[in-house]
């Protein structure tokens, strides 16, 4: 049960990340609503962020091995 | 048990005006670039600041949902 | 009594964003002194953070209860 | 005694995972310039944002040995 | 007792680095925007720290003082 | 013995404010290795920080006690 707590603490602070940074590098100004522009912007950052968090996974734990 | 109920709230109640803080100043560095030359927020600093917390909102409900879609 | 170490926590959080914030937008190059363009700078920001923390307190509690 | 080591082990791997969001964080910072305008990451970010976390332990390697030595 | 008041002192002395490392990290942000090309602050850079950490404290002065008045 | 954990928290703390500020100050596009020139400039910003710290530590203190 500790387990998914720590699972789901992982989730929640990837969400919480991934949000500050995507809305800083999609919304610049930020207008009355999210337009089309700024929701594929959202959705296709959101999918870098998680390549990024990816990438930096496997290469910590290389490094941290050594 | 009203206590641990008085407590739970007061709680909720320092989360958000912890919550607040984070926010305005998020939203301040992101609306306000220019050294203020006067006492009031411009309309355009105000609705700049208003909408902020709104996207963001937005961005976040995006996000969950992109997340719970096993999207990412 | 605890109730009031709520609300002094959160007066001394405003002071220290709100020193932090204006610091950084009036006093780009720190120099001997602040002089009188400084202190007007920081007393009109201090004006408009205190205003930001009011829109952002109301709209906050408006989504919060959605 | 085995319960004491999950212990260890699980703040371990919370630690760990917490490095890793820091590290993703500061690295899409420095890599991640431009709004996105397609799904992944160019060969160039991506690298980039390898070689940040190499570079950065190199980084670190060499505050800890000039610190070791007094060098500072 | 005594043990008490050196529990504080030591606390206090960690409060005391903290704020250091803290203030160190902020000038150091605004004063320093260029690479390192030499093994030692230049004279501007080494009074721009000295007046930031000054002028921050001066502005906390400010801050609070409009606090107590109601000023705000 | 608690004394010591201060004073090694506190070297610990240096390090890593001085390896993130000096990553930053030194390193703009990381590439597949630190060269002869990044080299210079880590070592160079890590004894300008130290100075800053050494700064930072007198003004502190000086100010603390008024």
């Amino acid at each position: 049960k500790i387990k998914q707590e720590f699972a789901v603490a992982n989730i929640s602070e990837l969400v919480n990340r991934l949000t500050e940074n995507c809305f800083n590098n999609c919304i610049t100004t930020p207008t009355g609503s999210l337009d089309t522009n700024d929701q594929n912007c959202i959705s296709q950052c959101a999918t870098k962020y998680t390549q990024a968090w990816n990438i930096i996974s496997k290469t910590y734990i290389q490094l941290a091995r050594h | 048990q009203e206590l641990s109920q008085w407590a739970q709230k007061e709680t909720e109640k320092a989360q958000l005006q912890q919550n607040v803080h984070r926010f305005t100043d998020m939203c301040w560095k992101k609306c306000i670039t220019e050294p203020a030359t006067s006492g009031s927020l411009t309309s355009q600093e105000e609705s700049c600041i208003t909408n902020c917390l709104q996207r963001f909102f937005d961005t976040n409900s995006m996000v969950v949902q992109l997340v719970q879609r096993k999207a990412l």
